[in-house]
């Protein structure tokens, strides 16, 4: 019994190490990318549009606006990557950026978000602050994608040592074991990423009436590992 | 002419940005710098440009802490931020900054020439896009 | 007690499942470097060249010599990520990178695998090898995970220009379907990596007696995509 609680908090640490390897190791290629390939980039657009101005022929002209549009196509290509590597918006803070995920979905989907509580910074740190960030966007995502709501609500709040960060729908909700669809990671996902902060993910909804979903870090540094038990995130909605 | 001092610490990208400036007719590009600490030295000693173009990633302290800093400050150049971000992310921000104005280096370079012009004679220089957002 | 191995059990799968995220994003981020970026700077290349060739005077020649050093630069930048993103123990060859994964298996398992044709490095371009190594690496691993052999086989030969790759166990086998699982991965991964450069898996057992894993792969140039028939993988053992 005491072996097999020392291995499981073992894994506990193995994971939360391996989550922590996967985001470092993705900031610092999205770096790489930035600084390395996409200043070369940028400048090359620069030389290409010098080429094209001083053309002096059709001929040239036509050729150096090919070789910029196919220099856009590398450029946005390397963007996209970036973006999903690490979102530079973050560096703002994550008001900012969780800021920037509602007016983005805003304007993709037409439909307004209440928020509540987007106005100091927590002093999080880069990973809790990535964790948060990925938290909302997957959760809106997910809206985005499943829900067919026509009210959505995001929310930060902290209180009592524990960091909470909330995303409501009013859609058609999910089954029990919706989150738990083989191939479908992204609830999955938020959870393990929360699980490496010593956070975790609450799930309720009924058919018919919308998704909470509620990601709590606690910030006391006090928090203790929840068990399996406790770990079940399915919570019926009003149960 | 319009005197443009360089920001950016990337250098092919001062270059580039040089070259086009230049090549528009109307403007010079009075120096360039590649951080916060040269830029500082470059205005204690030097005239005051027109126009400032500023990177937003630069070693050290951002092109967002400058803006900051400017904002203290009633003789702060005008400053036209100039980033390899797609625009939506930071233009709003910049513009509350106290920015003049926001333009995508990935972007046309003739947008640059445009920006400079317009900021050079005190306007914003707002695109109809950041504009919707504002 | 019990409820401490479920939870030490999730963890170890967790883990495992982190693990391969790591390695399918780093695969994902470099397939997208080098498909998305990577091929319009190559066209960009030949796009510069001939700007260059119609240049009408010295200006226009030394900016497009120019905009040529700053596109080296970005290939340079991006080659060196793409590097970074592939096992190291690759730079060595595939003969080296396979003969290192046959003794950390060797090591893990305690089981000693036999090997056949691990001497001359075919000739095969990076992005071959990475496929070989991964279906060496995939089959390895199942065979860890599912097969509870007593005797592993892992052979590397060619002939009538096709490059072939075997690993064989002695263990339990599999069914027929096993490999469509749904929320696994691996044998599908295999298979997709295989026919991106033109080749295929073959895969036979028989439950009890072992599976059997064939990477083909034609060199002659003149292979034919296979048409979706054929590319049904499952052959009965001895059928
Ligand atoms: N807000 C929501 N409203 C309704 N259903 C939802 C909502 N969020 C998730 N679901 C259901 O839960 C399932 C699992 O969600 P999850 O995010 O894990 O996977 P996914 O979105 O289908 O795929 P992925 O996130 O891996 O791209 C979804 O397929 C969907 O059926
Ligand atoms: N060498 C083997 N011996 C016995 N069974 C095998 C062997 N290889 C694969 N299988 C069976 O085939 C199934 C599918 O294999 P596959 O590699 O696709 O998935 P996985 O190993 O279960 O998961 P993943 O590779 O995604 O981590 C396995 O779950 C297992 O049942
Ligand atoms: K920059
Ligand atoms: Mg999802
Ligand atoms: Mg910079
Ligand atoms: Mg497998």
């Amino acid at each position: 019994d005491q072996a097999l609680r020392k291995s499981t908090r073992q894994l506990q640490e193995l994971t939360a190490h391996l989550q922590q390897r996967i985001e470092a190791e993705r900031a610092a290629l999205a770096r790489e990318l930035h600084d390395d390939v996409g200043s070369a980039l940028t400048a090359l657009k620069f030389e290409l549009a010098g080429i094209q101005r001083h053309a002096a022929d059709d001929a040239q002209r036509r050729r150096s606006q090919r070789a910029i549009e196919t220099l856009t196509m590398a450029m946005e290509a390397s963007r996209r990557l970036m973006a999903d590597l690490r979102p530079p918006i973050l560096q703002e803070g994550v008001v900012a950026a969780l800021q920037w995920l509602v007016q983005d979905f805003e304007r993709r989907h037409a439909i307004a978000i209440q928020c509540e509580g987007l106005v100091d910074d927590p002093t999080v740190g880069s990973e809790l602050s990535l964790v948060i960030y990925r938290f909302v966007q997957e959760a809106l995502h997910n809206v985005a994608k499943h829900a067919q709501a026509t009210q959505v609500r995001v929310e930060l709040h902290q209180s009592s040592g524990v960091l909470g960060v909330e995303v409501h729908d009013n859609g058609r909700g999910m089954e029990a074991d919706a989150a738990d669809r083989p191939g479908h990671f992204g609830l999955r996902g938020l959870q393990e990423r929360a699980a490496s902060v010593g956070g975790w993910v609450d799930l309720s909804s009924r058919p018919g009436h919308g998704v909470q979903l509620v990601l709590s870090i606690p910030r006391d540094g006090n928090w203790e590992l929840r068990g399996s038990e406790d770990a079940a995130w399915w919570a019926e909605d009003g149960a | 002419m319009i005197r443009v001092l360089l920001c950016d610490d990337h250098a092919l990208i001062r270059r580039g940005m040089r070259d086009t400036l230049v090549d528009a007719g109307d403007i010079d590009v009075v120096g360039e710098v590649s951080d916060y600490g040269s830029l500082r030295e470059w205005l204690r000693t030097g005239s005051r440009p027109d126009v400032l173009l500023l990177d937003i990633n630069l070693p050290g302290r951002s092109g967002l802490d400058v803006l900051h800093v400017f904002k203290d400050e009633p003789d702060a150049p005008r400053t036209l931020v100039v980033s390899m971000y797609p625009e939506e992310q930071y233009a709003i921000r910049c513009l509350r900054g106290g920015a003049f104005g926001y333009v995508n280096k990935g972007g046309d370079p003739a947008e640059l020439v445009q920006a400079v012009r317009m900021v050079a004679q005190g306007r914003k220089y707002v695109t109809p896009e950041i504009a919707q957002m504002l």
